[in-house]
């Protein structure tokens, strides 16, 4: 069987790299994209919603692929839709006891961590094939390949939108917020420039590839 | 070219006997006269918004097209001085070249140049700057200023990436009388006054650099409509469905809303539907179509100017026309010679 | 808050539409536009599973509330939709086999569809009645529709574009939003109301 | 990856089974999150009521939820009941009450504009306001927090009962900037007129609901 060999398969690096660099999940598979627009308008909130999503996807995953072959195939994804909304639920409540302000700043967006396609995503696809070290140590890569994505569209639409960075000022008083860029266009318009330049400097290393 | 006259409607118009840069060029012609007025009225300040908005869309324009030379079929120039007509006269010039960049990176290089550009870029470039700085947009100088060819406003030259300084005091300065600071169209909507047509057809009231002589804008079009350079039918659905529905509104209700002599004359209503909304790439190819499109703007305007939260809707009736083209195109289409009577799956 | 089932309608399908200015159900806006053909049904199947999941929803708060259960409240409309979407095409096959076929293949993704989770979670939030409800869901239905049919109709004309290769591909959508939702901006304020 | 297995089917005393399992799992999670953070979030979402309240009155130090109903007002339990408004009253140091905040919305440019208003019993007299939420443009829509002129019409903005305590002697309205004549009109911040009226008509909307029902009651209020 295949998924006896794929879970033979020892831990490498890439196992975690996977997720922070070649399968980024916001800048190269372009998903769970309601998030990473909506709530995207300051690094703060940004980074919040990537850490919240790095721990359901994280803990989410180990629970998955501890109770893998318990599961039967009919009900898999409806038992992992459940144990994803059960760690959304944990997230939400954590955030509330932490800070209420940033609970309102990120809305109703944390509990759309559960629908995030990443998650079941990870979890059907990696977890219920793997052992729990190693399905951790790939979830946590796509959860901080996530938390990266979030954080450069976040750094971005402060930077530009409000000339400051994690709240403080980087311009003085006198800069001009370029406000758009707080609006909903703004998300998409930074969103598709960052996947300009990724295929940009892809396209760029494939040439230098051809060229050797 | 040939010397037969045949009716011109829209893209593709290889056939149509005139090339593309000849009708650029004529675009160009025949917006100089408005340019010049709003220079008049405005003075250096307009004059250097103007060349800086034209010059950024050129400059990008060779930029993003490092392997051909589209400069030679004169869209970028167009793009360039509608832009620049449809800012306020004092907007700072930093800002200018952002909407100028945007305008032809975004709103046409994006899609791979001129015909294909689903939106009008030079409204792709002002909605971008109307909504990234709100306040520097809706800031207004008074027009015929007695200092207007000696001085720029102080907001032209704000520094990069800057807030532009406040000009209340220097308005007032100015020995302008009665300088509201608002244009008829907000006048309108937040204190129930109307501008006199008379005021609206000379263009003496406040407003974008080349909104405000409605009587010019008209001439200017018309000279284009009889060289056939234009499809005369949007302008007509446009502004005749426009007026219509500003006469319903107020057969209504004649207290609250005005005339349809004044929703006509107007923002930019006449500037918009004359140049902007008959942008060939932009407007549907199909004579119903292009009917359908016009009258959706016509309504569009009037029911942003009188519910929305914005004083003027033109922008945006006409970035929603160019998003429903694909659409009205697809339904408006006439049947392939041949292919019977059936409905194409 | 008190608003009207025309203003909770004109702001789910223009001002606040769910796509353009909330970013909801951005996986199929920009999975399933790329024809026009598809695009239709897809919304069409997409309301009908937000207004089954809204009415769901209502009912459940209620139940939820009354019992002083709201930290369940998540798990059980997550497993209301998922089930709510596998009733609605079991319903389907057996009375509307025409209209299975036509929606069929995108039913499990509708899932998956943060705006239908959206719906149900703004309802609560925002403690809207059933009437309300019922106007968010459809609203918000008809404007995912609509944002859905304008992008599948761009982009089908763009293929026709020479679009740089560079651009080609998820960042041409993502552009075309930002567009569409600049456009969109043009109707702020529409039913605020005098 | 998926490759055509013969059909075989789990019993389903299993899938009950693993389903239970599953759900007991979650079960246990959720309440013991629900239970270990209840305290923490009820502790944050008195300060922020508490801050949010001390903005408007200046002075109080203690505040207390109640609910105003046609029968009367008391300490509100639960939820707010149908025909209720909730408001929060606040007390100084002393234990003397000082003043009244109720929460506003009105719909904006882009969205309800949400504000909270303190009112002085004394004056009969809107004295102070906070915005909770608001996603109006900004530079422009955030005035009504950062333009001091705005912000001096609720230094004293009347809001005075009629005799029959059934509505407001005068309704709260927004005037065009610069014409402000009476204590219950609200000066138009100039260029944001629609983020302004939402503002006025959501003041003039609660005040209307709230006043009336608390008024007759105020010398119940104790800490």
């Amino acid at each position: 069987m295949s998924l006896k060999k794929e879970a033979d398969e020892g831990i490498t690096f890439d196992t975690f790299m996977e997720g922070v660099w070649r399968q980024n999940p916001v800048f190269v598979m372009v998903l769970g994209m309601c998030p990473t627009l909506a709530v995207t308008v300051s690094a703060v909130n940004a980074v919040s919603m990537g850490v919240a999503t790095l721990f359901v996807l994280v803990s989410s995953c180990l629970l998955v692929s501890l109770i893998r072959n318990l599961v039967p195939k009919e009900v898999r994804i409806a038992t992992y839709i459940v144990i994803i909304a059960t760690f959304v639920t944990l997230v939400d409540y954590i955030i509330q006891a932490v800070s209420l302000s940033l609970y309102e700043a990120l809305g109703a967006f944390i509990q759309l961590i559960v629908v995030n396609c990443i998650i079941l995503g990870r979890a059907e696809a990696h977890a219920s094939k793997n052992p729990p070290l190693k399905a951790v140590i790939n979830a946590m890569g796509m959860g901080i390949g996530f938390t990266i994505g979030l954080l450069a569209l976040g750094a971005t639409r402060e930077i530009l939108g409000a000339g400051k960075l994690f709240g403080f000022s980087l311009f003085g008083e006198h800069f001009q917020p370029w406000v758009v860029m707080v609006l909903p266009p703004g998300g998409f318009f930074v969103l598709g420039g960052w996947l300009l330049l990724f295929s940009h400097m892809r396209s760029r290393s494939e040439k230098g590839a051809a060229h050797e | 070219m040939s010397k037969h006259r045949i009716e011109l409607r829209a893209a593709p118009h290889q056939h149509s006997g005139h090339s593309v840069p000849t009708i650029m060029r004529n675009v160009v012609y025949s917006l100089l006269p408005i340019c010049g007025f709003s220079v008049w009225q405005y003075g250096l300040s307009a004059l250097a918004l103007l060349l800086t908005v034209t010059a950024t869309c050129l400059a990008t324009e060779r930029l993003l097209n490092r392997n051909a030379n589209t400069l030679g079929d004169w869209s970028a120039v167009i793009t360039g001085i509608l832009l620049g007509l449809t800012l306020p006269p004092a907007f700072p010039l930093w800002m200018a070249i952002v909407a100028g960049f945007v305008a032809i990176a975004i709103g046409k290089a994006m899609f791979g140049g001129l015909g294909h550009n689903p939106f009008n870029p030079a409204l792709v470039g002002r909605a971008f700057v109307q909504a990234a700085f709100p306040v520097a947009i809706t800031t207004w100088v008074p027009a015929f200023s007695a200092n207007r060819f000696s001085e720029f406003v102080p907001t032209t030259f704000t520094a990069p990436l800057m807030i532009p300084p406040d000009i209340v005091d220097w308005v007032k300065q100015q020995g302008v009388d009665a300088f509201t600071g608002a244009t008829p169209l907000a006048r309108w909507k937040f204190e129930n006054v109307t501008a006199s047509a008379h005021d609206l057809l000379t263009g003496t009231v406040t407003a974008s650099a080349g909104e405000t002589s409605a009587l010019l804008i008209l001439l200017c079009g018309a000279y284009l409509a009889i060289r056939k350079f234009m499809d005369w039918r949007i302008p007509v659905a446009v502004l005749g469905s426009a007026a219509l529905t500003a006469w319903a509104f107020q057969l209504y209700d004649p207290t609250h809303y005005p005339t349809p002599l004044f929703v006509l004359l107007s923002g930019g209503l006449m500037i918009g539907a004359i140049y902007m909304a008959t942008d060939m790439a932009t407007s549907p190819v199909t004579p119903v179509g292009v009917w359908i499109y016009g009258v959706i703007i016509g309504v569009m305007t009037v029911i942003i100017r009188y519910f929305g939260g914005l004083t003027e809707g033109v922008m945006y009736a006409i970035l929603l026309g160019n998003a429903l083209t694909p659409l009205i195109d697809r339904y408006t289409q006439p049947r392939v010679y041949g292919t019977g009577n059936k409905e194409q799956p | 808050m008190n608003e009207s089932l025309s203003q909770i309608f004109i702001a789910t399908l223009l001002t606040n539409n769910f796509v353009l200015a909330m970013f909801l159900g951005l996986c199929p806006f920009l999975g399933v536009s790329g024809r026009l053909g598809t695009a239709l049904p897809m919304g069409i199947a997409t309301t009908f599973v937000m207004l089954v999941a809204s009415l769901c929803a209502y009912g459940l708060n209620l139940l939820l509330s009354a019992f002083h259960l709201d930290f369940l409240r998540l798990i059980s409309y997550i497993v209301v939709i998922a089930s709510s979407v596998q009733l609605v095409e079991m319903v389907m096959k057996k009375y509307s086999p025409a209209l299975f076929r036509a929606l069929g293949i995108y039913l499990p993704l509708i899932t998956t569809n943060c705006a239908v989770l959206g719906v149900a979670l703004f309802q609560t939030a925002r403690d809207y009645d059933f009437a309300q409800s019922l106007t968010f869901s459809l609203g918000g239905g008809a404007g995912f529709t609509l944002a859905l049919v304008l992008m599948a109709s761009l982009r089908e004309r763009l293929q026709l574009a020479n679009v740089p290769t560079l651009v080609q591909g998820t960042a041409l959508s993502l552009i075309l939003a930002g567009l569409l939702s600049l456009t969109f901006m043009g109707f702020a304020g529409l039913g605020g109301g005098e | 990856m998926n490759e055509p297995t013969p059909v075989h089917t789990t019993p389903s005393n299993k899938i009950i089974v693993t389903m239970g399992l599953v759900a007991s799992i979650c079960g246990v999670l959720i309440v013991a999150a629900y239970e270990s953070t209840q305290d923490a979030i009820a502790n944050n979402k008195r300060i922020m009521v508490e801050r949010a309240v001390f903005k408007v009155l200046p002075g109080a130090a203690k505040v207390s939820e109640y609910v105003a109903t046609p029968s009367g007002i008391q300490a509100l339990t639960g939820n707010v009941p149908d025909g209720g408004v909730k408001f929060y009253a606040a007390y100084d140091s002393a234990g003397a009450l000082k003043g009244i905040a109720a929460e506003a919305a009105g719909k904006g440019y882009a969205d309800m504009v949400r504000v909270l208003y303190g009112y002085d019993t004394q004056c009969q007299c809107i004295i102070g306001i906070g915005v909770v939420s608001m996603r109006e443009t900004p530079g422009i829509g955030d005035k009504i927090i950062t333009d001091k002129e705005f912000l001096k019409n609720f230094d004293a903005l009347d809001v005075r009962v009629n005799a029959e305590m059934s509505a407001l002697m005068n309704a709260v309205k927004v005037v065009k900037h610069g014409t402000k004549q009476n204590a219950w009109e609200i000066d138009a911040i100039a260029g944001a007129t629609v983020t302004t009226k939402a503002v006025g008509r959501g003041i003039n909307e609660s005040a209307q609901k709230l006043l009336p029902l608390l008024v007759p009651h105020v010398a119940e209020l104790k800490p």
